[in-house]
């Protein structure tokens, strides 16, 4: 194995409920061949503090949230070459984006959360990142290179993505963008 | 249910003269708007039943033509025009300044009911543009101050056109 | 008096259908699939959806399949890149309309929007979409409406008037703010003309009509509105 | 009433007016009454019969000159004397000197001759010199000579070649053949035919068929009841706007006069034609004036456009064949029957022929309505006519064609005026709304404009009208808040073609043309807009600097 010409590949893990990182390694089998040919440089199932320089492929899960994930956001989308978003809360926005629709939909769904349900006391996290006034997909804060929707995505279609990807072919997604 | 008033009678005149035909529902909502002010669901109902037409029918037609009003509106009515020429000539600049005078927004009425904000389509008054309509007077080349000035009179004096 | 019959190309093919069919029909004949969606068999064609669009060799405009009757010596264009860019676009602009959520949508797996965003591969949407916040009617003992699944296709206004008869269902408003209605835009629990047929819940293409607590696969039935009229022509 | 009874009316009423030795006109049309224009054709009947001058000088209402902006006009013949404000308090003044004294007060004439000079009246030829609420005063000028003529000298199918010797196109907008559809209306099968005069003039900015039916209501009836006897039609729809309340009651009238004299009627002019004419109230409706929408209208339902064909010759009002037209098309039949259909084409350009009313608004000295030949340029228009740009200011653009028209650039003022013309730099010829705009207005904004405006007109049907405009909007609100990205001027290009394209009717297929000519004539706007954050009108980011400002 010569690790130099692996792709480097990131995962991100925004607001989404992790599924679509289960789908991932869902691959099962199909993850060993996959690993000859990828290096994972990144991801909430690795143990790196800082996301790295000059990565190839980066694939992202959940919405942008949040004022912290947006900065993140941005910048893995500065190291990465290919971006993709992964999953129906990255490319609609989906579960997490539910609340837009209501008025003042960051006030109003801590208030939900953290008061009107809670069993016991009451209060408002203030010492985390502040959540923004609505709920993104991935593309309207960076440029997104390739979409697999899903909720989750099947891991079939994760698998084909990024090995049309690393064959240097343009994956075809009719047919194979099933939402939800 | 109707009220049985000389309105009522009115009305069922004007069904007459259109021989309850379905293709005069227009003419009747009109004529209906014209004789009530607004057309309210008591008198939609009633409309629909004797035009012997589907209560959703009359109720889609109704608010599909934006001349319909189906909430009673204030006891002074002002209303843009939102014509080309109008808009070249800056009515907007007036509309908001109605808006942030009198505390309405366009489409609506002030909390006491006094004074509702509309805006038209096109009067074709257009070579005295920037028009406004404050209750039945046609204000036109309106500045800021004029319209203003004009609608605080208007409530005041509390003549109704 | 007997029925002429026309002959044109679909695609190149030549094809000869009766006098009169629509564009849609003389492909459907012909083993060529053209996308619908407002569409739907037995009803009157809409033609608002825009899905089933064809080009018309000899003409710089667009024809929707399911409202063009067919001419003799027409060629019909029904894939094209063109095309293809389009139908993407109505689909995108859909799902940007109101609040599409499949994930945890009543028709998930049972949803004709759903099935062609993934067919036309419309793996997102460019535009900022739209999270609406209508209040879903429950009043109705078995029907319910959530009219920010509505794709205004109005197959349930048709099927309630045309088949059913009663026309209990039509649109309020116009344009972006048009939505369906009920009586005099009442809850449905209060309607006095509803007969509870259902067929507003069969015809539904995505998740806005259904009948509560009962799986979409089981209470979706397309054919009924061209069932109940054939059997009406007998 | 026969036939031969329509001349001696009209020698009966030019003795009586001849009796006169002086008329004075005084426009008493929408654009002029909200200006004091009752109050000074009373000061008028006053003053004459204080002078005691009643006897020799008439005084009369009249529909709308054209020159909208110095209102109320009042026009004093012999020799077409205009002048422009009067005030009741002038009147005395005006009727001393004129009249009595035979002097004309020169200051307050109107002094603008190029705004006439440079027009070609055939529509508005009565406009402005006959009182509309007498239908002498229109047969006096020659009115229902021609339908006299068609009823007596001229076959059906006669009638329909003349129309289309004459090279008249739809005065709606698109400009399709007028002789064609008639042709196709009168082979069509079905009984009973319709006629749709369409009067639902929802441009913003237009009003040429208001001030004619408020000018000269026998000219649209005269043509309907042409166009009902050459397609066989028995019945009559003018489909009016309610916002229109004069020209309703102009119309009223003259109907009623109409059938006083059996012009309308079940025997007309006792040659055993048929034809009634009911008025229909549109209710604020844009759309409605597209001719499948005007259908469902008329009928009683939601003014929803439908998929042609069947096109509305052969299926129209309740699936009958139905001939519908812009009441100003209609208006030139009794001139081009009359004078025939080579004289018609003498005006004009060969391929569009005649002449069109346009509504000239907008920062422009000489407002008002005008009636020009085709084929005049847009700089004859805007500078001539209109006596160019008030105040010193710079010509920035000229709109032609109402809310789906073109923002149209210096550079092609020099573009002759017809449908094809037109539509080439992705303008429309519309219902001929002239708005000229100058550096004082901000071209993202306009296109904004007009696309809010289509926005709240979009009946909702298809697709691409009622979402992709609703969306095209929202990436308006962006720009002009300062959150433009360069994206969305891609993101406007890609939506507006497919709107264009994939829209059922001809509201969205020409609804994005706004947003389509400023991007290509006027982009450095957008990308300034998007980029800089900067508006060279100062229209745009105003909440944005008013916050800034508050910080």
């Amino acid at each position: 194995m010569v690790t130099a010409e692996k792709a480097r590949v990131a995962t991100i893990w925004l607001s989404g409920c992790s599924g679509c990182h289960m789908t991932f390694l869902d691959q099962d089998e199909a993850l060993i061949d996959l690993a000859k040919k990828i290096q994972l440089v990144y991801s909430p199932i690795a143990d790196v503090k800082v996301f790295p320089e000059n990565v190839d492929v980066t694939l992202v899960e959940g919405a942008v949230a949040n004022d912290h994930q947006e900065e993140m956001i941005k910048f893995a989308r500065e190291r990465t070459k290919i971006l993709i978003s992964l999953g129906d809360c990255a490319v609609t926005g989906n579960v997490p984006a539910l609340r837009n629709a209501w008025v003042k939909s960051d006030e109003a769904v801590l208030k939900r959360a953290y008061i009107e349900t809670a069993d016991v006391n009451p209060q408002i996290p203030t010492e985390v990142p502040e959540l923004l006034p609505k709920a993104h997909p991935l593309h309207e804060f960076v440029k997104v290179d390739y979409y697999i929707p899903g909720c989750p995505p099947p891991s079939g279609v994760v698998n084909y993505v990024i090995t049309e990807l690393l064959a240097g072919r343009t994956p075809n997604m009719e047919g194979k963008s099933k939402y939800g | 249910m109707l009220k049985d008033d000389n309105r009522k009678g009115m009305l069922e005149k004007v069904l007459k003269e259109n021989d309850y035909q379905e293709s005069a529902l227009l003419e009747i909502l009109h004529k209906a708007q014209e004789i009530y002010g607004y057309l309210d669901k008591n008198l939609l109902t009633y409309v629909a039943n004797v035009l012997k037409l589907p209560p959703s029918h009359v109720f889609g037609v109704a608010t599909f033509y934006s001349y319909f009003k189906l909430k009673a509106p204030g006891q002074h009515v002002v209303t843009g025009c939102l014509g080309t020429a109008c808009y070249v000539k800056e009515v907007e600049d007036i509309m908001s300044a109605i808006e942030n005078e009198f505390n309405v927004k366009r489409g609506g009425s002030t909390s006491d009911g006094k004074l509702s904000l509309f805006m038209t389509r096109c009067i074709g008054a257009c070579a005295m543009a920037p028009n406004i309509i404050v209750d039945d007077e046609v204000i036109g080349k309106a500045t800021k101050e004029v319209v203003l000035e004009r609608i605080k009179l208007a409530l005041e004096g509390g003549a109704s056109a | 008096m007997s029925i002429g019959t026309t002959t044109l190309k679909i695609d190149g093919i030549e094809v000869t259908v009766p006098e009169g069919t629509t564009i849609l029909n003389a492909a459907k004949a012909n083993g060529i699939n053209i996308p619908t969606l407002c569409y739907l068999e037995g009803l009157t064609p809409w033609g608002g959806c825009r899905i089933c669009m064809v080009e018309i060799h000899g003409t710089p405009k667009l024809f929707p399949a399911c409202a063009t009757p067919v001419n003799t010596g027409m060629e019909v264009i029904t894939q094209s890149e063109k095309l293809r860019e389009y139908r993407k676009m109505v689909v995108q602009l859909l799902l940007s309309e109101r609040t599409h959520v499949c994930s945890v949508c009543v028709a998930n797996n049972a949803c004709e929007l759903q099935k062609l965003a993934d067919e036309l591969g419309v793996d997102h949407v460019m535009f900022e979409r739209n999270w609406t916040s209508q209040e879903i009617d429950s009043t109705h003992k078995s029907l319910v409406i959530d009219r920010n699944r509505c794709i205004l296709c109005t197959r349930c206004i048709r099927v309630c008037d045309e088949i059913e008869g009663v026309h209990i269902l039509d649109l309020k408003n116009r344009g972006k703010d048009s939505q369906i209605i009920i009586d005099l835009d009442q809850k449905w629990g209060d309607s006095d003309y509803c007969t509870s047929c259902g067929k507003c819940a069969k015809v539904c293409p995505v998740g806005a009509i259904y009948v509560e607590s009962e799986a979409l696969s089981e209470t979706k039935d397309k054919h009924i509105a061209e069932f109940i009229l054939s059997r009406r022509n007998r | 009433m026969k036939p031969a009874d329509i001349q001696k009316i009209a020698e009966h009423e030019v003795d009586f007016q001849r009796a006169y030795k002086h008329r004075i006109n005084v426009c008493t049309s929408s654009g002029c009454v909200p200006f004091g224009a009752l109050k000074v054709l009373k000061a008028f009947e006053e003053a004459v019969k204080e002078f005691g001058v009643e006897k020799e000088c008439k005084v009369a209402r009249t529909g709308c000159v054209g020159t909208c902006s110095v209102g109320p006009a009042v026009i004093i013949e012999p020799g077409d004397y205009l002048y422009q404000s009067v005030t009741p308090e002038k009147v005395r003044e005006i009727v001393r000197d004129h009249i009595v004294l035979g002097l004309p007060m020169k200051e307050n004439l109107y002094s603008n001759e190029a705004f006439f000079t440079k027009q070609q009246r055939i529509v508005l030829k009565n406009a402005g010199k006959i009182d509309p609420h007498r239908v002498e005063d229109y047969i006096a000028m020659g009115g229902y000579s021609a339908l006299v003529k068609c009823i007596t000298r001229m076959t059906p199918q006669g009638v329909i070649e003349e129309v289309k010797d004459s090279g008249l196109r739809g005065r709606g907008g698109a400009g399709f053949p007028t002789g064609q559809k008639w042709s196709l209306v009168a082979r069509a099968h079905g009984s009973p035919k319709y006629i749709v005069a369409n009067l639902d003039e929802g441009d913003p900015g237009v009003f040429a068929n208001r001030t004619l039916a408020e000018a000269d209501p026998h000219s649209i009836i005269e043509g309907m009841v042409i166009a009902a006897y050459a397609v066989g039609a028995e019945k009559g729809y003018i489909y009016i706007r309610a916002e229109y309340p004069l020209a309703i009651q102009t119309l009223k009238l003259a109907l009623e006069q109409a059938r006083v004299l059996t012009l309308l009627g079940d025997n007309i002019l006792e040659t055993g034609l048929k034809f009634n004419i009911e008025l229909r109230f549109g209710a604020g409706a844009f759309v409605a004036g597209e001719e499948t929408a005007i259908l469902a209208s008329v009928e009683g339902r939601r003014a929803n456009p439908r998929p042609r064909p069947p096109y509305p010759a052969n299926s129209g009002l309740w699936g009958k064949p139905t001939l519908i037209q812009n009441v100003e098309t209609l208006a030139n039949i009794p001139n081009i029957v009359h004078y025939g259909g080579e004289w018609f084409a003498k005006y004009g350009t060969p391929r569009c022929t005649g002449t069109k009313c346009f509504s000239l608004t907008g920062k422009i000295n000489n407002p008002g309505l005008i009636e020009v030949p085709m084929g005049i340029t847009l700089r004859e228009v805007v500078f001539d006519i209109g006596g160019g740009i008030p105040d010193g200011r710079k010509f920035k653009a000229v709109l032609v064609g109402g809310p789906s028209g073109g923002c149209l650039p210096e550079t092609l003022l020099d573009l002759p005026i017809d449908y094809e013309a037109l539509t080439r730099v992705g303008a429309i010829m519309g219902s001929g709304g002239i708005v000229v705009i100058d550096d004082q207005s901000c071209m993202v904004d306009t296109a904004k404009f007009f696309t809010d405006f289509c926005v709240e007109e979009s009946c909702g049907r298809c697709n691409p009208c009622r979402a992709g405009l609703a969306r095209v909007k929202e990436i308006f609100d962006g720009i002009t808040k300062g959150e433009g990205k360069m994206e969305d001027i891609t993101t406007l290009e890609k939506s507006s073609g497919y709107i264009k394209e994939a829209s059922l009717c001809g509201l969205g297929q020409t609804a994005p043309n706004p947003v389509v000519t400023t991007l290509r004539y006027f982009r450095e706007e957008y990308v300034e807009h998007v980029v800089e954050k900067k508006c060279r009108a100062g229209r745009c980011f105003k909440n944005l600097n008013s916050e800034a400002n508050k910080q």
